[in-house]
């Protein structure tokens, strides 16, 4: 797999296990939701993760659920990595009031706060800065909860990026800054928007730890990550993680996936897939038997199959609360004033 | 008279000023050999290269700054939003700066600022894909705000907007674009600040808004046939706004209703209503109306989204309650 | 009872507020040590310490979604911006997330973010230091914008907004934070969307926000010397408005002029004549009248801004025109 | 002076001594404005440049009159050394019809595009961004024009200067970013407000040469600006120089200037003032003589007494102008109005 295969701590075999269920989970349940949507069945954009799994997977693996996800407009793996059931990631693309948002927001506005899951957006950079928040309330609060933000290198170009990130490194926050570079935001290369083709390297610019991870080898983004975490836990601030990984999907489902890259290139990013590396790297390394994987596999697929399903037996969300949850004070009101419309 | 798309309306308006004009350039997301999200820009790159034709990084405050800058020294710049959305990620540079550079300069500087991007609700695009936002930028002294509702004035608005010294926003309804209309091939323009009457009658005065109109317009056909004559007017620009017109209008019909896909406060129908009230008081036989989109976030959903737009049916109910006042 | 100032009264209900609720901080520029270029914070810092009195660098958009963020996991943030015209660069933030996110979390999240910063023009402060600003967060559905125009009014409403779990905006008129007025001291409330009735009086209803009340109220007095009684009233939050105290106040005066330091366009004049007129049709005796500062960028030089600005004088004669009709 | 003293070219005695004259207008416009301003003849805030000189005159010694200059709330001194003349700022504070923005703008908005002056801003941040797009015109129209935007340290954690570097490095636009760092944001240190102590230590995280200058220096700066100008002449792309200063008087006059600073700060930076540091140079160097520079001292005085008599003596505005120049279309239109007003 990786060259830095050596210096990967070892970890117990429930680890490695559960790090393959969550890989394929994100997995079948973004091919399920492409399914889904050639179907016909998804109403708005839907952006999958196939090929960044390892990402999510990696750092998740780390968090507790009282810990905070801030996500982006490719969010579907976030979700399922911080532990939203993909029934109700489904239901929600699906528009169905079972959905992680009740329906409100689809693929890129889920929201789970019971699990950490604090949201993503349509809008680029926001979260970034509202990872940043969680930090200060975690720090003021005096917990050792830590927060997340996945970003994409899209983001990196923007000032949300250079603000959030500097306050985070000045408070000293509890902050992971993970940037998924998977080298273009929609067809626009990195390396032509920005000055710097990396994003890893940019520590030292704002005071704070900065790394380049192999984004397609889940075990590389695990060890970085929990280094990560470990100095948020303890109160030694910030770091910002860059994982070079690769979409290799279009960059949203129905959309045209020409004239801006190679078959050659993706070809060999295919060729490294994360789910693939990781599989055989267990089997190589007999941290797993065929059995063990082939049972997660079977597990997956039917988690997915009843998400779907589920998802589309649901209800749609009543009209009549249209207007619902805009202001706090009117929430339980809103909710009466449906039930008696 | 040849039809095509809206879109292609304005492409061509684009195309003749920047073939004409090597000051004009535009900066965008995905404009350059992609064409435009929308299409905005298609077939331009290949013509004009990428130092007119330039994709950005997502740094949307940074164009419109840099933009700004542009403008006020002998270049001609569009900003092309894609979604309109992005732009309040640069609202500090357009009030701050773009706003009142002019102004402040005491005219000695000029903006030839065009802010162009696609607003709207439909298509389960979601509240970070559906904003309109209009009346913001009537509400801010030194904008020009078009809302273009049909291919010919698309191109003839786009062409008035390609010329002008002052910043304007030019907003595409999404649900728009792509509809056909007769195009003239030659080139012309659209003076800013003059309304359409779309359809004449004088049993009330509907003023619609962008993808109102049509809809409006439908509903009017079906009330034509119980011989209900309803005049629909279309300001085609907010700022400036045409108000005579529609006064005139009010005072041959006694009555208005403001349609609106956004938000009613502190918006254009607010505004429409306040100074026909206020000049147009005695023509008045009922209250002025509005009929808004609800006062929300636009939810995903196909059957919330539907619930917070009017449409046909909404629209013709509230004509027919002004007619009962 | 003690006079105190508006500042002063404001302040009381925040340090008592946050010696109750550790989870209460606060950030912006120079409100740590220093107190607050308006002092809006002076002498917290000494009680409550840099993490909740939280100095920050010039990161508007940065610290506003950083509080955005703080709001949802636990925290109850109050940005200060000092003036409120550096908010712009946090437009993104506020309208696509803050506004938003208790929507479309389907109320899970709540969105306890207060945002405070002095508004108006006065003291040549110029375009970039005297923006109002507030009919834009009328218009977006999910803020409350609170106007306080004394120091009784502002100790009550800063202690409802310091309560909220919606978004308040704060905002504060730099001709009045330093004017005095009795204030209790006990801790009370005002509830948001109550107008209070300033003056008493049945020739007409003037609305007034904000700076305009005090200047209106001078007004009136001259008119009382000849016998006109003019009702006043100052919504005191323009989101939630109040419409059922004016719709009462116009049902007995039959007349009614806004006066708004701020744009015409799309404001809150705009939207306040809208309703009267749709719901209050049958009791105006006369078109509503609006008196706005000019649709202007602010000038420096004083015998400019005094121009573009109402005054006592110029709302005397607005309301005897209106009056006239 | 400075220990680069070896490697500074050798100029000529002409601009020796021009570089004397423009420190000196400098100084002695900004002593009047804040003697104006104790007099109650500045109507609004009045920030001062003293103790900065040596930045705005090394860099805009290199400027031709075609060039773009953009400044921030702190501008006297950039607009002076542009060649605005001092009448006409010291009117423009005065509030008059013959400022150089005809009284709409006050201290904080200068104007003066005849000479190249593009403007300052009462907002931190958006002339990063508007000298960028100078710098694309310049470009564009494939001239050999440059811009240049001066601004503070308090800049520095604004998006407006990572988003507007980026947008320079990618399209090598002919611009130069001069950071005033003088080590306060009004009272906030800005080691405190950055987790980087330096602006010029930044380019390698945004792909443009970077250099750390003292701006007390003004040969250093000088030398610094000419290598700047010369590769974004040549389209080589923009230069970040940092320039490390310091404000010896108030954030804005009338403000109080304690709390945050110690006198010992203050009295080491006035005891390195540029200008007193530059004359001794001269001298010892024996590049310019004692009567060269007090006639010099001479003129300046004449010129910034006059300035301010004529500023004294010129007219307001007249009110029924107030909504002159708003819209391009209506500026001649409303000059109608206002002479049949
Ligand atoms: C502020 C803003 N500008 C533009 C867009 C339109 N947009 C949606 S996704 C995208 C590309 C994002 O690229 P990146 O951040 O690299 O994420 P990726 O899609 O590669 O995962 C763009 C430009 C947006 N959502 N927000
Ligand atoms: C966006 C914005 N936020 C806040 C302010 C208020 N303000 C005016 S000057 C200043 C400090 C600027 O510091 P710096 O950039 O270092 O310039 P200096 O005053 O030191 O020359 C601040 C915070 C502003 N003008 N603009
Ligand atoms: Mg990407
Ligand atoms: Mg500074």
């Amino acid at each position: 797999m990786s060259n830095e295969d050596q210096n990967k701590e070892n970890l117990n075999k429930e680890t490695y296990l559960e790090l393959y269920h969550d890989l394929l989970l994100i997995r079948r349940s973004e091919e399920q939701l492409a399914k889904s949507y050639a179907a016909g069945m998804i109403h708005g954009a839907c952006h999958t993760y196939v090929g960044e799994e390892a990402v999510a997977t990696g750092v998740c693996a780390h968090l507790r659920q009282d810990d905070a996800v801030f996500s982006t407009h490719r969010g579907h793996g976030h979700a399922l990595a911080k532990g939203v059931p993909p029934r109700e990631v489904i239901a929600e693309l699906y528009g169905r009031e079972t959905g992680c948002s009740r329906g409100r927001g689809g693929s890129m506005h889920l929201f789970s706060p019971e699990v950490g899951m604090m949201g993503t957006s349509g809008i680029v950079g926001p979260t970034i800065l509202q990872a940043t928040g969680a930090g200060y309330s975690f720090s003021l609060l005096k917990t050792d909860r830590v927060a997340v933000v996945f970003f994409g290198d899209g983001a990196v170009n923007n000032g949300a990026f250079h603000e959030g990130i500097n306050l985070a490194t000045i408070w000293k926050l509890p902050v992971l800054f993970v940037c998924e570079n998977n080298m273009y935001a929609t067809e626009v290369p990195f390396a032509y928007a920005s000055g710097n083709p990396d994003v890893g390297n940019r520590g030292p610019a704002y005071g704070l730890p900065s790394v380049i991870v192999d984004g397609n080898d889940v075990l590389a983004v695990y060890a970085a990550a929990g280094e990560a975490v470990r100095r948020a836990r303890a109160g030694e601030g910030p770091t910002l993680i860059e994982c070079k990984t690769y979409r290799t999907r279009a960059h949203s489902e129905g959309m045209r996936d020409a004239g801006y890259r190679t078959q050659e290139e993706v070809d060999a990013w295919k060729a490294r897939d994360p789910i693939d590396l990781y599989r055989a790297y267990l089997l190589e390394h007999n941290l797993a038997a065929e059995d063990d994987m082939q049972e997660i596999e079977a597990d997956v697929q039917a988690i997915v199959e009843h998400a779907a399903e589920f998802a589309q037996n649901s209800p749609w969300p009543d009209p009549a609360t249209a207007t619902n949850y805009i202001y706090s004070e009117n929430n339980s009101q809103d909710h009466e004033e449906v039930q008696h419309a | 008279m040849r039809e095509i798309t809206f879109m292609e309306a304005t492409r061509e308006a684009l195309d003749s000023a920047m073939a004409k004009d090597p000051s004009i350039f535009v900066v965008g997301e995905g404009i350059g050999a992609r064409g435009g999200n929308f299409t905005t820009t298609l077939g331009l790159y290949e013509k004009y290269g990428p130092e007119r034709l330039r994709d950005t990084p997502i740094s949307e405050r940074g164009f419109v700054g840099m933009c700004t800058g542009a403008a006020m020294t002998g270049t001609r710049p569009i900003v092309d939003f894609m979604f309109l959305d992005f732009i309040l990620d640069a609202m500090g540079e357009l009030i701050n700066q773009v706003s009142k550079i002019q102004y402040m300069s005491s005219g000695r500087l000029k903006m030839p600022l065009l802010l162009r991007g696609c607003i709207g609700i439909g298509g389960a695009a979601a509240t970070h894909h559906s904003g309109n936002y209009y009346p913001i930028f009537a509400h801010i002294p030194g904008f020009r705000v078009v809302l273009p509702t049909n291919a010919y004035d698309a191109k003839g608005l786009f062409a008035t907007a390609l010329q002008s010294d002052d910043p304007v926003l030019f907003l595409e309804h999404k649900n728009l674009i792509f509809n056909k209309g007769p195009v003239p091939d030659e080139e012309y323009t659209i003076p800013f600040g003059k309304a359409r009457i779309t359809r004449e009658g004088d049993a009330a005065t509907v003023v619609a808004l962008s993808s109102m109109v049509d809809k409006t317009l439908a509903a009017c056909d079906k009330l034509a046939k119980e011989g209900i004559s309803i005049e629909v007017i279309d300001p085609r620009t907010i700022a400036p706004l045409d108000i005579d017109t529609i006064l005139a209008s009010v005072h041959k019909t006694g009555r208005l209703l403001i349609v609106d896909e956004t938000f009613a406060p502190c918006g254009v129908g607010a505004e429409i209503s306040a100074q026909v009230t206020a000049q147009g008081f005695d023509d008045l036989d009922a209250p002025i109306m509005r009929l808004n989109g609800l006062h929300t976030p636009t939810p995903y959903s196909p059957p919330l989204e539907a619930a917070i737009v009017p449409n046909k049916e909404s629209i013709e109910q509230a004509i027919r309650d002004l007619l009962a006042e």
